[in-house]
This record gives structure tokens, sequence and C-alpha cells, in this order.
């Protein structure tokens, strides 16, 4: 289907859409009929309170959690019933909130371990190491483009926090994912991390959706094109941040009376 | 006569009261278990040795001393505790920092050795221990013969079970307990000796396991193999009910005693592998286990 | 957290130098052991050293423990005794059999025990095992606790008689250096490499879009596989199998092996093996009770030396020098 | 003032790792102290070896004329020291009432329950229901309310504000004064400057281990080119 | 002559396993009594005994053997705990052209379809058992049967043995029901056996099944209620460790007892002063074993196992373990078996004073007639 869609990179498109969605925890609903778009070549916040249902749209979208009610259409196709490596496959890649590395492995071997199922390099427990040499060209060009490069050859358990959140990202655009989901990729980093992040984030979305959540609101009104806000497991309010940031219902709910 | 499921109602319900009291010594044992697992994180693998340390306490004391069933009911597990907490604090407690898998390597050893001495003092063939005076003979319960120590034996580890949950969930020592589960650093630090409340669990545990092995004493032959065989379903018993959750680990108990018993019944070649057929089903059904949370 | 020890890593030339002039070295002994040991001891040395490798492959290098290894190892020595001595197929044959027969079983255990992790994974294989256990102890073919016994050893290929023993011992020998050889390569290979990163962080190579439980599985079939090429051997070896060798207490002997020779070392499982099978020889006519020996033995291992003899002597200042690494990690 | 707390040459490690490289500070009675620094300078790791959680550590610590480094981690919350970590630390096995009901009180003089729910509201509402169920927010209002009834003299709070909404962090920022007024101690470790400023009396600022500046809340502005080479601002 | 300059003997069993009191240490003495008996020589060499524990594991068991056989001039294996290692220690034992005596085992396969002709099966068998506690119990009255049956091999033989006995002798099996091995709680199958109403409930299990068996039949009032009890392999170490109190009223069949003559129960008190226990027939079989192994190598004036074998087939066989035993072709010794009950409590006179012998089973009866064997050495 998308195929067959005579879109320019960089034309904004829904990519990844839910209806509907709903999750219980027993007694409690942490997400509640939350209808969401995703657009191509868009950054997207979701923001909201803590435990409005934040990172379980996250778990629900990318399938770490089975949706109670609801549908999730990726690239067109219907994903609400299919595994999350599958997903992953498809094309649509997570981090996470609490940072996501391979910790005993270099960050070269990180970026390689995320370059090998693309590249058809996972499974050949016949041939030697050695073969995973032929990803270093595309791993070396992704350690630069977060500025990691001096770090190649450390162990990841070394690096500091916010330099841990950077290779994440890298592993993460190693895929060449079509949908980016990014859980506070800035949460706890140092203020020249978060500039750098942006810029990254920014550039990769040009040719991509980016869904993140965001507490620095800083960030979301200068990155973001659109914003949803979650309350309580239901969509607040919708829009560009502007309005958003106007409605008082979110003043109250969720930015208080101060500018941030 | 009434039939259910083909056979006789009377034996049915035979059968289930005798379900009943196997699921009596896997709910304690499985209590136990689930206590040492929850706060410590260590698969105690030497649960079973435990257990055949407290019979063998009751045999020893009753033919060595003279001291009877009653008192052993106290003192074995008593004693065992005691053993337990020294061995907790003298050695278990240097594995705490590492990978879980290695207390379960280093009680299984424990195990071994532990079973290897009673074998060779004692041989493998066991020991006798009568039924006290007090709770010999049995009563027609119409529908079959009650042996009047099975009866207590029911009786009595219900009543344990509930008294070691009630005081887990319900006392201050209790939410120490639990929360120290979950965080025993800062636990510590609000003034708490957490050092000390894992010794006294783990000797809680070897203590209940202990408790399991007397009342067993007057039923089975107290040997030292008696320990290994039973607790290799104990970890099923433990895996269906869901790791952590002290009371699933007693209603699981009980629970696959009374299946087990009904399958002795009507498929008895099956009956001790019946409680591993149940864990592969849960497993497929409900990973976590029965009562678990996801991890 | 997993159990994560871990060696391999050659930095410089010269200890690749160092550690090939080892390897050599340990290859030659091996060589001429039979003219100093007997060949019997040898070959049941080599089937639980490789055991305990294919065991190591699990443990070591995907941080799975599982204690229901000995359903395979025994699984496969009966699969194999069967098909020799009942259907008279040749021994190369019956031993292949007896692989197969191990990574069925694998595949099927491993279905339900990836499901779960760390010390749940561990009793749930243990369960597994032993619900195999009773199924051997019912079957009609493995002959209850008589064993299938004097299992003929047959010629291999046709021409090469094993009831020689020192023809059975080079073969088994050189089954041996092949597998260590295969599972080097599976280690340090692609496949190896993701494996490592589950064990790392199971969660991100799934958002990474591995399909873990499936790495997983092939990781557990291929270990058990292994395991049932020891088992196998052993079959010819001994000329029997028997239920002690499906036994959980098997299972725990495989553990101590590995623990004791270092979890994570590619050689380490064979000197561990060479101990535990020393201790139980000399033990027999010794008056220690074995079991208790055999659990201090573990309590101090675990207690002590977690690193086990190669990977303490890695850790040595001589092992440093020679450019081996042994990192434990948690 | 009198210094309630005095910290000189303090190291510590993490196994093989050294993070601290003898941090010097003080903090008087009544004091309101902020610990400022990027990412990973050990700002943690100091909190944490004051309170004995990282035993690996060298130097002196006195608190109210006591040297604490010989104090086992279960005697330090009876000398009247508070720590509230990075993560909270709410326990989901127990409600928010046994939540705070766990932490024994170590003096006279804590909070009543009933202080305690009039200052968080909120906690009183929603004290039967499981503690890691309450929202960030409500969790880090727990973590403080805990303390407050054990009757500590000093607090240590670790990034109260970290992934919380702008409107919870404004609330923190106003219990925060309450407390003060009371006479509470508290050292805050804060990358979120804005509301580090507006809760301080005085600044400690780290990087790589050591306490690389110290300034009252008076000299902020003066000092911002400093904040902005070490932080970034 | 002896070609090395002595006679050696391993004793090769369980010594810290489940079979540990069944034969263990325990027979090791009991084989060096009878060297001693011998006057510790033969042939003018000094005879050896030495021993070893093969764990119950048949690898441990067979390396042993071959390290025995080829480095330590051992000239021949006995006692031999647990069929899987007698099977294999007696094919090394006919690969190497040694001598084997096996007195621990059970299995009738060891003078059937695997024997040999150096190798020998001395103190009973699962079919001596079944013909003695089947067979002739039924004499006594005991003409309708409930098997509780151990579920593998060993069980469902020994219950099948004992059931064709049973009806031969014009008794009746009322049902039966299969335990699992290793079961604890045998409550649910003793309910089932005491509904069954049969006078006899047949235990076709070992070790501590039996026990536990017998303990919780004790509990549950059976042999009160009028039914018997008969373990179908039991012997005086286990009675003596479930103690009479449990034990009375139990029917069980040996090869030996030692308060049965004089003889023996002098034997028995030497024994017990070495031991600290009393024999079974496992041990006492294991000093007739080696006893008359030692005249067949004087008689045969050489230790040459082909030689030996022969005279030791030759030999009729009358110690204090067996009157008038002799060897059938396949290698199975042939001597009396005895039914015993154990007596009650009050009944018992001194310390192990423990059996009744109900009845004497002729050693023609006991065990299988060798033609019908399998043996292929029997020329029929
Ligand atoms: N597995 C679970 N079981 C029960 N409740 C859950 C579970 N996961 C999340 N919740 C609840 O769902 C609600 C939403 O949680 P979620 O983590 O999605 O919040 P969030 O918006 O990401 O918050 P934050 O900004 O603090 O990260 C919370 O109240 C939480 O307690
Ligand atoms: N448990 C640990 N083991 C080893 N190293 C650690 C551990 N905890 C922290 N570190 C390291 O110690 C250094 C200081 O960490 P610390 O947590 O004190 O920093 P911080 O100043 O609090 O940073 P942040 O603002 O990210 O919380 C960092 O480099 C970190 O990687
Ligand atoms: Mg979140
Ligand atoms: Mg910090």
């Amino acid at each position: 289907m998308t195929a067959t869609m005579p879109l320019q990179n960089g034309a904004p498109r829904v990519v990844l859409s839910a209806r509907g969605l709903r999750r219980d925890f027993g007694g409690f609903t942490a997400v509640k009929d939350v209808d969401l778009d995703v657009h191509h070549a868009r950054v997207h916040a979701l923001i909201g309170p803590n435990g409005a249902g934040k990172t379980t749209v996250f778990n629900l979208l990318t399938k770490f959690l089975q949706p109670t009610h609801g549908t999730i259409t990726l690239l067109g196709e219907d994903i609400t019933n299919t595994a999350p490596d599958k997903v992953a496959r498809m094309g649509l890649v997570r981090s996470f909130q609490i940072s996501a590395v391979f910790p005993h492995l270099t960050v070269l071997d990180n970026v390689r371990v995320a370059l090998q199922r693309p590249n058809n390099l996972a499974t050949q427990f016949w041939k030697p190491l050695s073969a995973l040499e032929a990803l270093n060209a595309k791993a070396d060009q992704l350690i630069r483009s977060v500025g990691l490069e001096k770090e190649r050859n450390a162990i990841a358990a070394d690096l500091s926090y916010g330099r841990k959140r950077v290779l994440e990202i890298a592993t993460t655009l190693a895929l060449d994912p079509k949908v980016l989901l990014l859980d506070e990729p800035m949460a706890g980093m140092g203020h020249e991390d978060v500039g750098m992040v942006a810029e990254i984030i920014r550039e990769v979305a040009r040719e991509r959706a980016v869904l993140m959540v965001e507490h620095n609101l800083s960030v979301v009104a200068t990155l973001c094109h659109h914003v949803t806000v979650l309350q309580r497991g239901e969509i607040l309010a919708e829009g560009d941040y502007a309005a958003v940031s106007e409605d008082p219902r979110v003043r109250t709910a969720y930015m208080g009376t101060e500018e941030a | 006569m009434t039939m259910i499921f083909g056979i006789p109602l009377q034996a049915f319900l035979g059968q289930l009261l005798i379900g009943l009291i196997n699921g009596s010594f896997y709910a304690l044992l499985s209590l136990g278990l689930a206590i040492i697992f929850g706060l410590l994180r260590v698969i105690n693998f030497a649960h079973g040795a435990q257990y055949m340390l407290g019979a063998f306490a009751a045999w020893m004391l009753l033919s060595h001393f003279g001291i009877g069933y009653w008192p052993a009911l106290i003192l074995a597990p008593l004693l065992v505790g005691l053993l337990g907490a020294a061995m907790e604090r003298t050695m278990l407690r240097r594995l705490y920092s590492l990978d879980p898998l290695y207390g379960l390597l280093f009680t299984f050893g424990l195990a071994l050795t532990v079973e290897g001495t009673f074998r060779y003092l004692y041989g493998a063939s066991g020991q006798p221990y009568a039924t006290p005076a007090l709770l010999v003979g049995g009563t027609n319960l119409g529908f079959m013969f009650l042996p009047i120590y099975r009866g207590w034996v029911i009786v009595f580890s219900l009543a344990v079970c509930l008294g070691t949950w009630l005081v887990i969930e319900k006392t201050k020592l209790g939410s120490y307990l639990r929360a120290a589960t979950e965080n025993p650093v800062l636990v510590q630090s609000f003034g708490i000796n957490v050092p000390f409340l894992l010794t006294l669990t783990y000797g809680l545990g070897a203590a209940l396991a202990a408790l399991a092995g007397v009342l067993a004493a007057p039923i089975y032959q107290v040997s030292p193999l008696m320990g290994s065989n039973i607790i290799i379903i104990v970890f099923a018993v433990v895996v269906v009910g869901g790791m952590g959750s002290i009371m699933g680990a007693i209603i699981t108990g009980y629970m696959l005693g009374v299946a087990e018993g009904l399958t002795k019944v009507f498929y008895p070649e099956a009956s001790n592998i019946v409680i591993f057929v149940i864990m592969a089903i849960v497993l497929l059904l409900r990973p976590a286990g029965l009562f678990g949370r996801d991890a | 957290m997993t159990l994560t020890l871990e060696l391999e890593k050659q930095k410089e030339r010269s200890p690749v130098v160092a550690q090939t002039i080892f390897l050599g070295a340990g290859l030659a002994l091996l060589l001429l052991a039979p003219l100093f040991f007997y060949p019997v001891f040898l070959m049941k040395l080599l089937c639980f050293a490789l055991f305990a490798c294919a065991f190591n492959l699990l443990l070591g290098y995907t941080g799975l423990l599982s204690f229901g290894h000995a359903a395979f190892f025994g699984g496969a020595a009966y699969f194999t005794a069967h098909v020799v001595k009942e259907w008279g197929v040749p021994p190369e044959l019956g031993i292949l059999a007896g692989v197969a027969g191990a990574a069925l079983l694998g595949a099927i255990i491993g279905f339900f025990a990836i499901r779960r992790q760390g010390i749940y994974f561990a009793m749930i294989t243990l369960a597994l095992a032993q619900m195999f256990y009773f199924f051997c102890l019912q079957a009609e073919f493995t002959h209850g606790e008589d064993g299938i016994q004097s299992v003929p050893r047959g010629h291999l290929l046709g021409f090469i008689d094993l009831s020689q023993s020192t023809n059975m011992y080079y073969f088994v020998l050189a089954v041996f250096v092949i597998s260590i050889a295969v599972i080097w390569r599976i280690i340090n290979s692609p496949f190896g490499m993701i494996l490592k990163s589950i064990r790392e962080n199971e969660t991100r190579a799934i958002s990474l879009g591995y399909s873990v439980a499936n790495y997983k599985l092939a990781a557990f079939v291929m270990s058990a596989a292994l395991t049932g090429l020891a088992g196998g051997l052993k079959a010819i070896v001994f000329q029997f199998a028997t239920l002690t060798d499906v036994g959980w207490q098997m299972s725990g002997e495989v553990i101590l092996m590995t623990l004791l020779g270092g979890i994570g070392t590619l050689i380490g499982p064979l000197f561990g093996a060479g101990l535990v099978v020393t201790l139980q020889n000399y033990l027999a006519t010794s008056e220690f009770p074995v079991t208790i020996i055999t659990g201090l033995v573990f309590m101090a291992c675990v207690l002590l030396f977690r690193r086990g003899i190669v990977g303490e002597f890695y850790n040595s200042r001589l092992g440093r020098k020679l450019g081996f690494e042994y990192r434990h990690k948690h | 003032m009198k210094p309630l707390l005095k910290v000189s040459g303090l190291n510590a490690w993490y196994g093989e790792s050294h993070i601290l490289h003898g941090v010097d500070m003080t903090v008087g009675e009544g004091e309101m102290v902020t610990l400022l620094g990027r990412n990973g300078v050990g700002k943690t790791t100091t909190l944490r070896a004051i309170m004995g959680i990282v035993r690996e550590r060298k130097g002196e610590i006195s608190f109210a004329g006591e040297d604490l480094i010989r104090v086992p981690l279960h005697r330090v919350a009876h000398r009247g020291l508070g720590f509230i970590p990075e993560e909270r630390g709410i326990f989901s096995t127990l409600s928010v009432y046994e939540n705070l009901l766990l932490p024994p009180a170590v003096a006279r003089g804590g909070m009543t329950m009933d202080e305690i729910f009039e200052l968080f509201p909120n906690l009183y509402e929603r004290r039967n229901s499981q503690g890691t169920k309450l929202s960030g927010g409500e969790q880090q209002m727990l973590a403080i309310a805990r303390i407050l009834r054990t009757g500590v003299r000093m607090m240590l709070l670790d990034e109260p504000t970290e992934g919380l909404a702008p409107v919870i962090v404004q609330r923190i920022g106003e219990v925060l004064k309450k407390l003060k007024e009371r006479g509470m101690t508290v050292l805050i470790v804060e990358q979120n400057f804005r509301f580090a400023s507006k809760v301080a009396d005085r600044f400690y600022l780290m990087d790589h281990g050591r306490v690389a500046g110290e300034f009252p809340v008076s000299e902020l502005s003066q000092r911002m080119d400093m904040l902005h080479d070490v932080l970034g601002v | 002559d002896a070609s090395d300059g002595k006679v050696k003997i391993g004793i090769l069993n369980d010594q810290s396993g489940v079979y540990a009191d069944f034969g263990g240490k325990s027979s090791y003495e009991a084989a060096l009594m009878a060297v001693e008996d011998f006057g510790g020589k033969v042939l003018g060499v000094p005879v050896e005994v030495v021993t070893a524990d093969h764990q119950n594991k048949p690898d441990i068991a067979s390396n042993i053997a071959r390290q025995w056989y080829d480095t330590e001039q051992v000239d021949s294996i006995m006692e031999l705990t647990t069929s899987s290692v007698a099977l294999a220690v007696q094919a090394i034992s006919k690969e190497k052209k040694k001598i084997d005596i096996v007195t621990g085992a059970a299995t009738t396969e060891l003078t059937g379809k695997q024997c040999s002709p150096y190798g020998f099966h001395w103190a009973y068998d699962t079919h001596s058992l079944a013909v003695g506690t089947g067979g002739a119990l039924v004499k006594q009255g005991g003409d309708s049967w409930f098997f509780l049956t151990a579920d593998y091999a060993f069980g469902y033989s020994l219950e099948e043995n004992t059931a064709n006995y049973v009806k031969e002798n014009g008794g009746s099996v009322v049902g039966a029901v299969r335990h699992p091995l290793a079961t604890t709680d045998f409550s649910s199958f003793l309910l089932q056996a005491q509904s069954s109403g049969a006078k006899v409930i047949g235990l076709a299990n070992a070790g501590l099944d039996t026990s536990n068996a017998i303990k919780q039949a004790a509990e549950f009032g059976i042999v009160q209620g009028g039914q018997r009890l008969a373990a179908l392999l039991f012997t005086l170490a286990e009675v003596h460790g479930l103690g009479l109190e449990a034990a009375q009223g139990l029917t069980l069949t040996e090869g030996f007892y030692w308060n049965r003559d004089e003889e023996s129960a002098k034997f028995g008190k030497r024994f017990m002063e070495r031991t600290g226990k009393m024999p079974n027939m496992v041990h006492a079989g294991t000093y007739s074993a080696v006893l008359q192994y030692l005249k067949a190598i004087e008689k045969a004036g050489t230790d040459d196992a082909d030689a030996v074998s022969k005279e030791l087939h030759a030999l009729p066989i009358d110690d204090i373990f067996a009157k008038n035993g002799t060897v059938a072709p396949n290698g199975r010794m042939i001597h009396d078996m005895y039914l015993l009950e154990v007596k009650k409590p009050d009944e018992s006179k001194e310390p192990w004073d423990y059996f009744k012998v109900l009845a004497t089973i002729p050693g023609k009866d006991a065990f299988i007639d060798p033609a019908k064997s399998g043996c292929d050495l029997v020329k029929s």
C-alpha cells in the first residue's frame, strides 16, 4: 500500500496510527480510548503528568504490551496482534525510559549488533567473527553522526549517562527505522547533551516519523511539530505547542502556573 | 451408590482428603521456600535437607534424650532454624551480591553434604518414629478410615500456614520483610537491621521445613533420602504458584496435593508427573505462575 | 543480571602465539595420554568433558543455567544404545541418532523453559528432565534398572574395529576435538554475538527486532545436541546405557564440573570433568563417602573460587601475561 | 550557624573505579544547601557515601559532632539522617500507609500522621492504594513524607524533580520551603538549576568528584559565568 | 598354582547410596570373615580382599572392574548390588575371562540371556522371591491377592512372577495398582488395597518404598483389619530399620536367617561383633560365595578362571548359608529359600530376633529350571 503512494520523502503522511487504544491493569485503566496519528517527517510529542500513561502507550504501540482494546496500524498494516520483534523488523523502533545498551559490549559492537539483523548477519553460527567487519563502515558512520568516535572502542558500561543515551539513539538509527519512538530521550542529561540530541532528532525526523515523550518543555517547544497531552490515560488536548500551552486545562494539569 | 467420575463418591471423598494431607506438606515446604526466595532471592535447594533434618532431629531427640513428639515439634524446628541461621550468617551471606544462581548452587552443595553425611551415619533404609500416643488410632468417617494423626497434620499445617501468612502480611515485621525484599539497602538506610532480618528469615524458612519434617516423621520413614525426593516436586509447586507469593505458595501446595491425590485414583502411573504436567500447562498459559506478578 | 563470566580476548600477537603453544601442548598430551593412563578412564573423561563444554555453551555464553541436561546426556545414551544394539546400525550412525534424539528433546524442553529466565529457567528444566527420567524408568526399551547392556562397539565406517581400546580412544578424541572447535566457532560467530547481546540486555535485543526466543531456543538445542553427542559416545565407550545418566544428580554433576573448571571458559570444563571423574574414581576405593565430598567441593567452589581452575589461572599474573582475560560481571 | 554536617576529604569507590576524590563541605543547622553538577560527577555518590550506602569510602564525615564512618548503615538513621534516593524507593508490596509507617522513628519531634496528611492531602486520599500505583509526583511526596515522620534532623534529597511534570516540581518547592520554616536541614542534589535557585540558601558545585566551588544564593547572578562553564546552563 | 603369587577378590557394591544397608561395607566384612575362616591362604599364597563403592553408577563400576582386572591382578569380583551394575560387570568379566559372583542383585537376566560361563548368581533372584512369597504363602491360606507395584520393570517382573505362582497354587489376584518409584505417600493406594478385600497385599517394590508402604499400612490399620502384607524384596536390614512395631505380621522371603539354626546363629553373632548388625542374605551369601570360591581354587589347584569355574559348577555347597546347594550350568546357585514372618514386638526375645520361619522352599522349586532360563550355556 505504501509502495503505491506517489509521495516523496519529506511529505507528511500517516505512518503509524492507533484507534481506540485501551489498556487495563487489573481494575485500573492506564490508557483509555486513545487515538493517535504519527506522521512521516514530523516530530510528535506526547506529554502529560506523571502516570498519565505515556510509557504505557509506547509499550502498546511497540507491542511490548497487548492492548485490551483498539487497533494499531503501521504503514498500512494492522499490527494489533503482531509480536514485538516483528514490529521492530517492520520498521517501528523504540528507545527506553531507562537507558538500554548492551553494557559489556564496546560502542562499536553495540552498533554492529543492531546492524547485524538488517544485513542478514545474525544467525550465521558457522562464520567467524571477522565476518562482522563488513559492517564497520556503516557502524563508524553512525558512531560519527552521534559524536561518539572517541569512544568507539570503549565498553558501553563505562560511558556516562548522556553518552549512553546517545549510543542508544545510534543503535536505534542503525535499524534505519521508519518510525522512531523515544521515551524521555533527554531525561537526566546535561545541558550540552540536550542540545546535541535535539539536533540529531531534528535531523533524523527529516526522513522519518518521530514520536517522543519529553518533560523538558523548551525542547518540546522548539523541536516538535505536534503535541498530544495525555492525562489519566486520556487525551486532554492536541495541536501545536503554542495552542496546547495556551489551554488552561493543560496548564493546571501539567505545566503549572510559572513558565518552565 | 453415588458415582462421581466413574468412582464411588465415598472413595472420591477419601482420596480428596488424602490429597489434602499430602498438600499440607507441599504447602508447608513451598511456604518456606517462597519466603526465603522472596526475601533472599535464593532458591533454597537445601530445603529438602532441612526437612529431613527436622525429622531426624525429632528422631534423635527421642532416641538419644527420650524427648517426645510434642517438645520435638518446637525443639526440632528451633534447632534446624538456628543451624540455618548460622549457615546464612557465615556463608550464604557472601553470595547475595552475586547472581542468584550461585545461591542455588551453594545450597545444592549443602544439600548433598548434609544428605551424604546422614546417609553415611544412619544408612539409607531409615529410622522408625512412632505416632505420639495422643494421636494413635483413627476414626471412621463413613467414607474412609482416617488416622487421627493425619487429621492433625491437616489442621496443624493449615494453622501454621495461615499464621505465617498473617505475620508476613499484617505485622510490622512482615512489612519490613516485604520492603527489604524489594530494596534491602534502602530499608537498611531507614535504620532497620536488614542483615539480621535476612538471617532471621532464612532461619524461619529452615524452621518451617524442619517443622514439616517433624510432622512427617510418624508417617514416613525418617530417612536421609526423604528430602531429595520431595524437593523437586516442591520446586514445581512453587513455579506453578508463582515465586514470591506467600498465599500463592500455600494455596498451590494444597491444590496440587489434591490434584496428585486424585490422579492416584484415576491414573496412578502418572501421579508423580502430574505436577510437572500442570506446571508445563501453567507455563504455557500464565508464565508468571498462577499467583505471580509479572517479573 | 545474568551469570556472566567470560574469557577470551586476544589483544596482541604474542599472546596468541603463547596460547597456540598451550593448545598444541594440550593436544599432544591428549594424543599421548593412552601411553600413561587407562584408556577407558580417559574416554570417560573426554565424554564428560564434552558434556560439560556443551553445557557451558549454554550457561557460560547465554547465561542460562539448565538443571536438566542429564536428560539429553542420558537420553542420547539410550537412543544410541538402542539403535546400535537392537537395530544393528553402525556406531557412527548410532551416535548421530543419539544426537538427533537429544536435539529433539532439547527442542521440546527448551520450548517450555525459555519462557522464563534465571532461576525459573533452572527449575523448569529440572522438573521437565525429571519427567523424562520417569519416562525412561518406565519405557520398555530402556530395560528399567537393568539398563541396555552389552551394546556392541562395532566397526567405525565399517572397517575400524572399535573394540580395540586404542581405536576407540582416538575416535573419541577426534570427536572431542572437533566438537570443541565447533563450540568455539559458535561462540565466536555473528550468531554468538547476538547470544551475547541477548544475555546483556534482552529487552533491548527484542526492540532491535531479534526474536530472542528463537535465538535462545537455537542455543538450547545446539547445547542439547552436543550433549547428546557426549551421551551417545559414552554409550558406545561403556557399551551400556542406564538410568544414572538421566537422573538429576547427573545434571548437578555437570554443573559442578563446569563451575570447577571455570564457567565461560572454553577449556575449563575439561579440567573440571577431569577432576570430578578422578575424584569419584579415587573416592570409590577410599573411606570417604562420595556425596559428602562432592557437596563440600561444590560449596567451597561457590564460596571461594567462583572463577574455577581455568578462570583462576587466566586471572593469575601468568595468565594475564599470556593475554588471557577473565571478566566477572554482575 | 552551627555546622551539623561536616565532610572532609571524602573519597569513595565503586569496586575499582574511584569516584570521589576528596569532597569537602559543611551544612549548617537549619540550612538548605544544593549540590550542583553535571551528570556523573559524583553527586549521588556523595549522598550515598555520607549515608553509608557506599561503604568503600575514606575521609571524615561528622554529623552532630560524631564520626559516621564506622557506624553501620542501619544505625546511621538513628543518628538523625534521612536519605531519599533518586529512584524514590517506594515499595510496591506495601500500601501508601504502610510505606509511611515503614521507617522506624529515630527521635521525638517527628511529624505526626495528621501533620503529614495536612501537608500532603493527596497522600491521605490515596492512603490505601498500593505504593507504586501513585503517580511519579505523588511517589516523590510519599518519599519525603516517609522521612519526616521519623524525626530526623537532616534530609539528603537526590534529584527530587527528575522526570516530574512542571506542576509537581512547583509543589515540591513549596513543601521544601515549609520544611525549612520548621528548621529542617536539607542537602539537595539537583540538575534543575531554576528549581534549585528557588529553594537553596547556598550552593556547592561539583566537578570530577570534588567540590569545585561554593557560593550563597545572593551571589547567584555574579556566578552565572562559572555555572555556564561547568554546567553549560 | 596361583598365577601371580596371590589370590585377590574384589567386593564391589554400593556403600554410600540407597543400598548401603542392604549389602554395603558389611559385605566386605563378610568376605574378610570367609577368608579368615579358610585360613587366609590358598594354594600357599595369601588371599587378599579389596573393596570399592560404585555409587550405583555402572560406569564407575565398570571402570573399577576393568582397572582391577587389568592392572591390579584382581581374580574375581563379587557382591555387585543393583542389576545395572551386575550386568555391566558380568559382561566385562566375561570379556576378560574372570569370575564374578553376584550376591546383591536380583535380576534373573544374569543367568538368563546375559549369562556367562564365568558368572554366578548366588543368594537370591526375583524368581525365588516370587516363588517364596507368592507360592508358599498361598499354601498358608493367603489365596486372594492385591498388588502394590512399583511402576518400572523390576516391579512388573516381581508382580508377574508372583501372580503366576499365586494362580498356579490355586489363589487369585483381585487387583493391582502401580505406584511411581520413590512415592512417599501410599495412603491412596492402601485405601484401594483395603477396599479390595484381598487377603494378601503384595508389595512388589523395594527399599524405602516398601518401608513407607508398610509403615503407612500400620497407620491405616490394615494388618489389624485382617489383611496380610507380603513384601517381595525385603530383608532383615530393612526390617531393623522399620522396627517391629510397624513391621509386625509382614511376610517375606529370604535366602538366609541368622536364627535359623545353631550354626547360622553362631555366624550371626560373630558378624554382629564385627559390624554391629546381624547379617541378611546378601551378607551371608557373600560369605558363602567367597568361601566356595576359595574351595574351588584349592580343588582346581590353580586360580585360572576356566578351571575354577569348572570346579564351582561341580562342587556342592555346604556352609552356614546353603546346606545342599548346587550350581546349575547357567551359573545359578540353587539352594533353599525361607518364607518368614515378622514377629510381634512381644514375641521377640532378643535383639534382632525378628522372624518366624513359616516354610522352607526347596531350591529346585525356588529357582528357574536352567533349561528354561534362556541361557545358551545350558544344553537342552
Ligand atoms: N504493569 C503495570 N501494572 C499495573 N499498573 C501499571 C503497569 N504499568 C503502568 N501502570 C500504571 O499505569 C499508569 C501509567 O503509567 P506510565 O508508566 O504509562 O506513565 P507515564 O505517563 O509514562 O509516567 P512518567 O512520566 O512518570 O513516566 C501509572 O499509574 C502506573 O502505575
Ligand atoms: N553502582 C555503580 N557501580 C559503578 N560505577 C557507578 C555506580 N554508580 C555510579 N557509578 C559511576 O560513578 C560516577 C558518579 O555517579 P553518580 O551517580 O554519583 O553521578 P551523579 O553526579 O549523581 O550523576 P547524575 O546526575 O547522572 O545522577 C559515574 O561515572 C557513574 O557511572
Ligand atoms: Mg514513562
Ligand atoms: Mg545522581
